[in-house]
Parts: structure tokens; C-alpha cells; sequence
């Protein structure tokens, strides 16, 4: 079972996740670049955090428009699993392969700070490993985290279930006042109709080393490992 | 040589919070006669083109696929002679 | 007059920045007059910036070597060896003067500058900091541009290379109004087999330049940097050097995939006096020559003049001697990165420094006279000012009634207050290292795949040095060492910034070389070596007149295992308080006369050396020991606040009582030097007394830590101290949003 | 009611790494005929004023003390009917 860790020019939280894959979950796992049509033989993609292009124009702007992300496009069509982080989030939005999209924070400033986050749909190959409801501390850092989408497709979405993380008080309740960026519904992270992509603001990773303090991200992928090992037996 | 000059704009309706802030500095240094400010990102391009209608047609292209995000924001652009 | 004028425009040289009798010294190094191209190579080459013209010989001082020390001063960044062939390399650097002019750009580009030099040592930038001095912005909303674009401008630059911005000190007084200081540095990892050094080996050898292309940016930005504020005009400023960080970014990842390869014998960062400073460093280090072709060079600007092409400061380039045969294999992996690789040069062997233009010689210079700046020691005055502070005593100040006032006052205070309004823009946990984030005394940094870590500090206090300079030098040393210490690590070296106004003034001078006396004495000491460092010279203005001296200290130290790892918050209720060392009453040069009484005067609290090293392994020790469950230096506000920071961090109260005959504000507030607030369990705190008595220390248990959220603080039965940790949270919390004006 | 918009770009000969990004992004996507792109700002402004030229010294005023830093940026306007 292959991981894949999509690597743009400015891509700086590749090697992070790289290392909650290879040290963290013990998986295989190797870096796919930004020039390649073909990705070759891989179960799970990671689309890292990170400035792709120096976040120039629009983050993501440019990277979405790379020969990976034709084939991105075509292996999550096939059902394969997708995972954008950060500026990850960033490119799948502007790709389409998740609606909306991120606005600067309504503060105009960089934030990075340990967030607390609602897990609101655990039933997903992404966040299985937590019950909704969960309160979890993943770290946030960015500039452009503001989830912005037209209304009815908030309501499609939240219909649906596609919302996976909320940002929360300690409590876990979901207010203006616990959104650090001014995310339409407090939205910190979707996932697209068919399950398999999923788009979050804060970071996992970040989250998945326990000598670093904080343990909460790991879930995610082991979630998205479990998924796997149960289809692949 | 030709030149084509792109603003794009976040689209109406969807809160521009540098915009605000541009407006509240403004106003906190007595410029208080702004009423609204919207803040946009203004593009110069040299296109080595010289037919006016290709070029129109070029812009559009680079503006719908890379420039401009539609879900957000929304462009306009003029070209002229350089 | 105007006859002295024109006598004056004729001295090109005066134009140029260079004096009569160094044009003098450089045509005899000649043997004729230079040509424009010569001069502006001398001009570079000899300023301060470059040339340390007048900090040079106070270098002499500096302890420079011990067993952990690999590379000391001398090449672009010093290295320290942390075990298993293993090291780490760290550099400071100011961008004072642009980030007065440009402060988001400035700055920005100062903290590319310093990974630059990082990167240039063969290692992988993990860590950022930054030492921040601005004026009190009070209704002005300059300063508050100033203070927050200079952040932005570092948030954004490391946010975007990936560089995580771990630590660092925002200090505000008005000496810093017209000249604001942003010193940044950098801390780089490699194993030992890694290391690359400037020099230009092997005749024949190629100048190969790789990253940006070359402007006019910064044109003549080492002079300029070389000249008080006031002489400034729009003409020296050249263009502002803009960053782009996605560049260097790419760079980072392009060299080291070079390095990895056997292609380069040499590299070397551009920075201040670009192609021409870089690759005169690296063939001097050889005894070798160079040649350079400036039509080779990629441009972005058109027409570019010799000289402009060699000391242009266009940011995110870096130089690279590339063995003979190779070139094409390193263009090849920058092309990967999308960047170009050119051979502009090479290396000769007749120790000339040959600049050509199409193929054609437009300035020959030999290497060893472009490094042979002149240096200057001038006449040292004490500053007349000292007269009257070192004369102040307490009783000049009465002490006010309500000291939960004065505490709530002091938390809230620029200097103190949380800076999480500042780093919370500054992405610190990117690359996964950070173990201890910006907030506490030091910051730490694991290294993957060991047990282990650094500490990572920066410290300076230019009221101290103002009062006294040589042992407020001292000072920032100690407490730099305290910070690692308190944090489990245990210092290694130290890399100094020297910021200070203009030497030619006796009591500048003055203040320089007992800055650098004192910290020389204070490294010898506590056994940390001066491994690299930075001169800013001429920081004043007109208006404000020379800031103070303010010398900058970026120490690392080692921490041994990760269980070591030791931070301020109080963990637990019912914890015993046990503060070492001993309290004087000492109100000097504290904060609390300066933010309390608006008074900057006294001298600075006394300061043993010898003990503080002996305070500092015993505080070290018993924190390895695991004997200790916080631990907290007591700086700035002194007891108080250092007691109400852990309580704050650690949301506890705090019930102590102390026994010491003296003024209650001095008690409370003063700044008694080699003193720490520790926290311990009961059979623990037996232990650290025992010990601390063993070493003839001074250390009491002076109360618990409560449930209760108040701190309540007694002397000789007498309540000094009673507010809930609320109040001093939300003084702390929102001290810089209201200095910015800001709601957080 | 008037409305200003104003433009504000990098002054000539200093180093605009945004537009080099987007022309090297342009280039990358077939669009080869871009041959310079520079990014600046726009600001569209509405103005609780009637008279043309005092808006037209307010603005420049704005400018100068605001809108553009005249270390690195130059800037220009325009003022029209709302
Ligand atoms: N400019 C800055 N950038 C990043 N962190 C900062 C900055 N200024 C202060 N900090 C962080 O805030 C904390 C408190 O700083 P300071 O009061 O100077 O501490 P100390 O007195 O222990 O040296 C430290 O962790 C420091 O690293
Ligand atoms: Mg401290």
C-alpha cells in the first residue's frame, strides 16, 4: 500500500507529511512531482501545505493548472483518496475537485496558533478513527483559510454531510467567536459528494507527533488507513 | 506589441475585508468621506500579439483559467497598443 | 562655500564613501588611481559593513573556540558540534537601515539574508528568530506601521521559505523612534561530513551564480548601511531590495540537492556588496584569484553599468566554485527547480581580482588589498550621562501604595506583555520540530530521530547597556544562558549583534568596546564561545539622536534528552515555590523605574559571574535530574512578574511569603541579577534545597502553587501583593493589542 | 457621489517576483505571447463628495499618506460620476 506526497515548487509541509506517514503510521510512502502525468502506483494522495508558487496571484492559482493534477483529477475519479492540507485545500478548490473557496482571513493577518476543532462527520475514510462530536487540537497556520461558498451550496453541503471539521472552543461549541479566520459555518475542512477528497485548513500532521505535544491528528491517517486496508484486504 | 491591463475584483456581495480595513485607516486619519472602499489586484501584461481580436480572445482565456477564480471573483480587462 | 563644494564633488572617492587617506592607501596598494569600477569595488569592500572597519579590532576579545565549537568566526555562519556527528550553525544579522526606509521589505529580505547564509554552510535552515527595537508608538501611527509591517514583512518571508519563526524579543524605548532595529537569525542543521565552506579552490575552477536575477537593488547597500540615517538621501537608496521567498525556497531545495553531489568545492551567499563581496571572500580565502565577466551575469535591468552588476544586492542569489567538468550537471538539477545556473567566472592564480565586461578587463585589483580594509580605533569617552544615573538612589523614588496596581501595570507593559500578537503571524510549528513554542524562556527544538534537542534564544536589554554598558552586556549573556538553562538546555555559543550609533563619537565608541568587553567577559564565564556575529553601526538620527548601545545575543544550547525539556507554567496546586538566588534591594535600570516612574537611571544590578555560572549548572542539573516541575528566570519585573508569567502560563495562583528587610518595591519589582523561580514537588523540593545548599547557593521555598487563582505574596507578615491571575492575564494577554491599538 | 479608483504598482526597476510568477505560470500553460506581467493594486472607492477637484486632492492626499508606500510604489487615479 503506496502514500503519495504531491511536491510543487514551494510546497513546504511535504517533508511533515512525509514523516507522519513513514514514521508516525510506518506506511510506505513517496514524493510525486508537480511535472508528472503519471503518478504511478499509489493508494493515497497527499496534497501538502505550503506557498506552491509563493501563494502568487491566488494560492493555489498556479498549481492546480500542473500536469499532476490532470492525473490527480483522474485517480480520485477512480475512487482514490485525496487529501489537500493547507495550500492542499487551496489547489483542490481551485481544481473544482472541492466547491468553494478560501478567502484571506477576516483579520488580513497570518494565524497560526493550536485550534480546536469539532469533529462534525465521522463517517468518512478520512476521520472514522473519531466520533462526531470530538473536540481535537490540530494546529492551524495560514493566511488565506476564510471557506467561502455560495449559500445554496453551503446548504447542499451541510446537507449532506460534507462538513468533517468545525472550529470550536475547548467546549466544542461552534460560534463566531471561535472562528479564527471568518469561515462560512466555522467550516475548517470538507469532503466532496463521493467521499474520497477531502479539503482541510489546519494541519494533521502537525498534530500526529506526540513529542511535539499534541496526538489528535494522528486519527486521520489512520482513519484513511484502516479505509484502505479493509479495500485492499 | 500589445498591452492588456486585467482587474479582478472580488465579487459583489462576498465581504472584502481589506477593503474595510483600508477604509477604516482611512477614516482614522480623517478621510471620513469614504464611504465604501473595495480592494482588487490590477494586472499589466506585454503581449507579444499584434492582432487585437486574438489577443481579446487570449486574455479572456488566461483570465477564466488562471487569473481569476469565478467562484469569488469576477475580471475585467482592456488592451491597448503598448 | 560654494568653492568648497565643488572641491568636494571633485573627490569621487568622498562620494563614494571612502576618506583621503583610504583613497590614498588604495592607490598605493595599486600602484595608480583606480578606474570608476576600482573605486566602487574599495568603496564596498572597505566599509564598515563589510570590512568592520571599527569593530575588527575589538574582535580580539572574543573566547572563539572550546570543545563543541567546529567553525568559529570567519566563515558565513559559526558551527557548534551537539553530538553523533551531528551539528548546528547559527547566525544573526541586522536589517536595520531598509526596514527604516521599506520596513516590510527590510525586513523580509533580512530574514532571506540570514537563511542565505545558513544555507551557504551546507546546512538546512530549521529555526528563525528575531530581536525587534522600536519607539513607544503612543498616538502615532508611524511607529505602528513601522511595527507592523516589519512583522509582516518576517511572518510573510518565513511563513512562505518554510522556516519556522521559533522566538525572538520586541523591546520598545524612544531611542529606538527614528531607527528602529530588526535583527534576524537563523539556525541551520547537518551532520558533520555536510559542512561547506567560502572558498574558491582550484585554478580553473568555475563562478557559477544561481537563483535571482540580477537589478539594481540595494545599490551600494554596504555603504549605505555604513552612514548615519541623516546623511541618507534618495540617490544612496538605490532600489529597495524586494524578497521573494518562493524563490529562495527553491534555492534552499536546489543547493542542497547540489551539495549532495561531489560538484562544488566552495559556496558562498550573496549579501551586502553581492557578486563582488562573495566571490572576493571565497578566492582571498584560497590566496587565490578571480575573474568575472559581468556580460554573463543574467539581468533583469537593461544598460547596467560594471559596478552596478558587481555590488547590486538583488536578493535570493547565491554563489557557487564549482569544480571544472560539473557545470552542467548542477545547471541541471537548478533547471529541475526551475532555476538557472551560469558560469560567470573563475577561479586564477594570480591573486588578482579581474573584473571583464564582454571578455575585456574593466578593473584588476589585487584580492588581499580589497580585504585589507583599514581599521580604526578611535578615542573612547565615557558618555557624560553616566555621571548622573550611576548616581541615582532608591530614595529618589517613592514607593507607590498599590503594588497590585504597579503588577497589573508592569504585565501589561511593552517590554513584558505576551507577544503572541506577534508570533501568532509567524508560522512556528512548520518542519515539526518545535517542542517548546514561542511564550517561554527558550524555545526548543527536537532533532528528529534522536532523543535530543537545542535551545534557541535571543536576548538583549539596550537600558541596561545604556547605564552601564559593559555589564549590561554581561547581563544579556547571563540571562541569555539562564533562558536555555531554565529550559533544560545547556548553553553551547553565542552569535552577537552589535547595534549601535555612530562610533566616530567618543561615547559611542565608548559604549562599543565596553559592550564587547562585557560580553566577552560574561562568554569566557559561562563558557560560551563567539562563534559569528554582526556590526550595525551608525543607527541615529537627527531627531532622536543615537539609540542605544544595544548589543544582541542569539545563544543555542544543547538539550541532552528530551525528558529534560523544562518550561515556565506552574504544572500543579500544592507544588512548593523555591526561588534561588539572592535579592538585593536593587532598583536600577529596572523596568519598573522606567515604566512605573519614567525614569531611566541607576546602574545596572550587580552581577558575579562565577556564581552566575555556578547558579546556572545547578539549576541545569537538577532540572536533568527531573527533580523540578517549572522553572522560570527572573528578568525584566523581577520577582512579581516572573511569578505571575509562570502563574499565568500555568493558569495556578501562587501563595508565598518572604522574610527580606527591604523596600517592598524593590522586593517586588527590582532586577537582583542570577535569580530563578522554580517549582517542585515535596520530596523533590528537599532535594533541590539539599543541593543548592551543597553548592553554597542561596534558595528558599518561599510558598505553593494554589488552586486558588490569586497571587498573594507576604514579607515579614506584611500583604504586598493580593489579585486574582485573571487580572494579570488579560494585563498580559492584551498589553500589545493596546499599544497597537488593535482588538485581538 | 463620486468614485475614485486608484491604481498603485511596484515603481519601475524594482522587482515585481508576483508578476514574474504569473508570466512563468502563463508560459507554463501554452500562453508563451506574455512576455512582462507586473501585479499591483486596485482600489475602487466611493466618495461622499460632489466636487471634482477637492475629490481629486483628497485622493492624492489619501495616496500620499496611505494608499502607497512612495519608497516602492507609484500610483494613479481616477475619479468619476458614481
Ligand atoms: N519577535 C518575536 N518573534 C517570535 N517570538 C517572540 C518575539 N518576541 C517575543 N517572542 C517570544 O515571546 C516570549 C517572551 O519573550 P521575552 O519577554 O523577550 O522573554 P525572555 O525575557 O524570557 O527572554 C519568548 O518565548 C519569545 O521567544
Ligand atoms: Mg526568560
Amino acid at each position: 500500500m503506496n502514500w503519495g506526497v504531491l511536491l510543487f515548487p514551494g510546497s513546504n509541509c511535504a517533508e511533515d507529511c512525509f514523516h507522519a506517514v513513514d514514521k508516525i503510521l510506518g506506511k510506505p510512502v513517496k514524493y510525486l512531482w508537480h511535472k508528472d502525468t503519471d503518478l504511478g502506483d499509489v493508494d493515497a494522495i497527499i496534497i501538502p501545505g505550503g506557498f506552491s508558487y509563493g501563494d502568487h496571484l491566488r494560492p493555489g492559482a498556479i498549481a492546480h493548472l500542473s500536469p499532476a493534477m490532470t492525473a490527480v483529477k483522474e485517480f480520485a475519479a477512480k475512487g482514490g483518496l485525496v487529501i489537500g492540507i493547507c495550500n492542499g485545500f487551496q489547489i483542490l478548490t481551485e481544481s473544482r475537485m472541492l466547491p468553494g473557496s478560501l478567502l484571506q482571513n477576516r483579520g488580513l493577518k497570518f494565524l497560526c496558533q493550536d485550534q480546536t476543532l469539532q469533529v462534525d462527520n465521522a463517517d468518512t475514510p478520512f476521520t472514522s478513527e473519531y466520533a462526531s462530536g470530538d473536540v481535537v487540537v490540530f494546529p492551524i497556520a495560514h493566511n488565506e483559510g476564510n471557506y467561502y461558498a455560495a449559500p445554496d451550496t453551503i446548504a447542499e453541503m451541510e446537507a449532506n454531510g460534507q462538513i468533517l471539521f468545525r472550529y470550536c472552543n475547548p467546549e466544542g461549541e461552534v460560534s463566531d467567536g471561535t472562528n479564527p479566520n471568518g469561515s462560512l459555518n466555522g467550516i475548517a475542512g470538507i469532503i466532496n459528494r463521493t467521499g474520497n477528497v477531502v479539503g482541510m485548513m489546519p494541519h494533521p500532521e502537525r498534530s500526529a507527533d506526540s513529542v511535539l505535544g499534541l496526538s489528535d491528528g494522528k486519527g486521520v491517517f489512520v482513519s484513511m488507513l484502516k479505509h484502505l486496508e479493509a479495500k485492499h484486504g | 506589441m500589445l498591452k492588456a491591463i486585467v482587474t479582478v475584483m472580488l465579487k459583489k456581495g462576498i465581504f472584502d475585508p481589506q477593503g474595510r480595513a483600508v477604509q477604516n485607516g482611512l477614516d482614522s486619519i480623517g478621510f471620513d468621506q469614504v464611504k465604501k472602499v473595495r480592494v482588487g489586484k490590477q494586472l499589466e501584461m506585454d503581449l507579444e500579439m499584434t492582432d487585437m481580436a486574438t489577443a481579446e480572445a487570449s486574455v479572456h482565456d488566461m483570465c477564466d483559467k488562471m487569473l481569476a477564480n469565478p467562484v469569488v471573483e469576477s475580471y475585467s480587462f482592456e488592451i491597448k497598443e503598448a | 562655500m560654494t568653492e568648497k563644494k565643488a572641491e568636494m564633488e571633485e573627490k569621487i572617492w568622498r562620494k563614494a564613501g571612502l576618506t583621503d587617506s583610504e583613497y590614498e592607501l588604495l592607490t598605493k596598494h595599486m600602484g595608480r588611481e583606480p578606474n570608476t569600477v576600482e573605486l566602487a569595488l574599495y568603496a564596498q569592500m572597505w566599509s564598515e559593513h563589510c570590512g568592520y572597519t571599527h569593530t575588527r579590532p575589538l574582535f580580539k576579545h572574543f573566547l572563539t573556540t572550546g570543545p563543541r565549537i567546529v567553525q568559529g568566526p570567519g566563515e558565513n555562519a559559526g558551527i557548534v558540534d551537539i553530538d553523533d556527528d551531528e551539528v548546528i550553525t547559527f547566525k544573526l544579522e541586522s536589517h536595520n537601515h531598509p526596514s527604516a526606509i521599506a520596513p516590510f521589505q527590510g525586513a523580509a529580505t533580512g530574514v532571506g539574508g540570514i537563511i542565505r547564509d545558513i544555507l551557504a554552510m551546507g546546512a538546512y535552515p530549521i529555526a528563525s528568530l528575531n530581536s525587534l527595537h522600536f519607539g513607544h508608538p503612543g498616538e502615532e501611527g508611524h511607529t505602528r506601521w513601522l511595527i507592523s509591517e516589519v512583522i509582516h514583512g518576517i511572518g510573510e518571508y518565513g511563513n512562505c521559505v518554510g522556516v519556522p519563526t521559533v522566538g525572538g524579543e520586541v523591546r520598545f524605548s524612544n531611542a529606538y523612534k527614528g531607527n528602529p532595529l530588526v535583527n534576524a537569525m537563523c539556525v541551520g542543521f547537518m551532520k558533520k561530513s555536510e559542512i561547506k565552506k567560502a572558498i574558491a579552490t582550484g585554478v580553473g575552477n568555475s563562478l557559477m551564480i544561481v537563483g535571482n536575477l540580477t537589478g539594481r537593488d540595494g545599490m551600494g547597500g554596504a555603504s549605505f548601511a555604513s552612514k548615519d540615517l541623516e546623511e541618507e538621501n534618495d540617490e544612496d537608496r538605490g532600489a529597495i531590495q524586494v524578497g521573494d521567498p518562493f524563490m529562495e525556497k527553491l534555492l534552499i531545495e536546489a543547493c542542497l540537492e547540489v551539495f549532495e553531489e561531489d560538484y562544488v568545492v566552495g559556496v558562498q551567499d550573496m549579501g551586502a556588496a553581492g557578486i563582488l563581496s562573495s566571490s572576493v571572500e571565497t578566492a582571498s580565502k584560497a590566496g587565490n584569484g578571480v575573474e568575472i565577466d559581468v556580460a554573463l551575469v543574467p539581468k533583469r535591468e537593461e544598460a547596467m553599468r560594471p559596478e552596478e552588476v558587481m555590488i547590486s544586492e538583488s536578493q535570493e542569489r547565491m554563489l557557487l566554485i564549482v569544480k571544472k567538468g560539473m557545470e552542467d550537471k548542477v545547471n541541471k538539477i537548478f533547471h529541475k527547480w526551475d532555476l538557472h545556473a551560469v558560469v560567470i567566472g573563475h577561479v586564477t592564480d594570480d591573486g588578482m581580482y579581474r573584473v571583464l565586461e564582454d571578455g575585456k578587463t574593466v578593473g584588476e585589483v589585487p584580492v588581499w588589498s580589497l580585504m585589507d580594509a583599514p581599521t580604526y580605533i578611535l578615542d573612547a569617552v565615557e558618555p557624560p550621562h553616566l555621571k548622573e544615573t550611576m548616581a541615582f538612589k532608591n530614595e529618589q523614588v517613592a514607593q507607590p501604595s498599590n503594588l497590585n496596581e504597579v503588577l497589573v501595570r508592569l504585565l501589561g507593559a511593552p517590554d513584558i506583555c505576551s507577544k503572541e500578537w506577534v508570533y501568532r503571524q509567524y508560522d512556528h510549528r512548520v518542519q515539526m520540530n518545535t517542542v517548546v513554542k514561542p511564550g517561554s524562556d527558550a524555545a526548543i527544538l527536537r532533532i528528529k530521530g534522536r532523543d535530543k534537542g537545542i535551545g534557541i534564544t535571543m536576548d538583549s536589554n539596550g537600558r541596561y547597556c545604556y547605564l552601564n554598558p559593559k555589564r549590561g552586556a554581561q547581563s544579556i549573556v547571563a540571562e541569555s544562558a539562564r533562558n536555555q538553562v531554565v529550559s533544560g538546555a545547556e548553553p553551547i555559543a553565542i552569535t552577537d549583534g552589535l547595534n549601535f550609533g555612530n562610533p566616530e563619537k567618543p561615547e559611542v565608541y565608548y559604549q562599543l568596546e565596553q559592550s564587547i568587553i562585557g560580553i566577552s567577559e560574561a562568554c569566557r564565564a559561562l563558557d560560551t564561545p563567539v562563534i559569528g556575529g554582526n556590526a550595525s553601526l551608525y543607527n541615529q538620527t537627527p531627531e532622536f539622536g543615537s539609540i542605544y548601545p544595544t548589543p544582541i545575543i542569539g545563544m543555542t544550547g544543547l538539550v541532552k534528552s528530551l525528558d529534560h525539556v523544562m518550561t515556565m507554567e506552574f504544572k500543579n496546586a500544592d507544588d512548593f515555590v523555591i526561588l534561588i538566588g539572592e535579592t538585593k534591594e536593587e532598583l536600577g535600570a529596572s523596568e519598573y523605574l522606567d515604566v512605573i516612574h519614567n525614569l531611566v537611571s541607576g546602574d545596572v544590578p550587580e552581577l558575579d559571574l562565577t556564581l552566575e555560572r555556578k547558579a546556572q549548572d545547578y539549576v541545569l542539573d537538577i532540572i536533568r535530574k527531573g527533580l523540578v516541575r517549572s522553572a522560570h528566570d527572573l528578568g525584566d519585573g523581577g520577582m512579581a512578574v516572573a511569578l505571575a508569567e509562570s502563574c499565568i502560563a500555568g493558569e495556578l495562583g501562587a501563595n508565598v511569603s518572604l522574610d527580606l528587610d527591604m523596600r517592598a518595591d524593590a522586593l517586588l519589582f527590582g532586577e537582583s541579577q542570577t535569580r530563578f523561580m522554580l517549582s517542585a514537588d515535596e520530596s523533590s523540593t528537599d532535594k533541590i534545597i539539599e543541593l543548592a545548599a551543597a553548592q553554597g547557593l542561596e534558595a528558599a521555598v518561599i510558598g505553593k502553587v494554589t488552586k486558588e487563582q490569586n497571587i498573594i505574596i507576604h514579607n515579614m507578615d506584611e500583604k504586598l501583593i493580593d489579585i486574582s491571575v485573571g487580572d494579570c492575564q488579560t494585563a498580559f494577554a492584551t498589553g500589545f493589542d493596546k499599544l497597537m491599538k488593535t482588538d485581538s
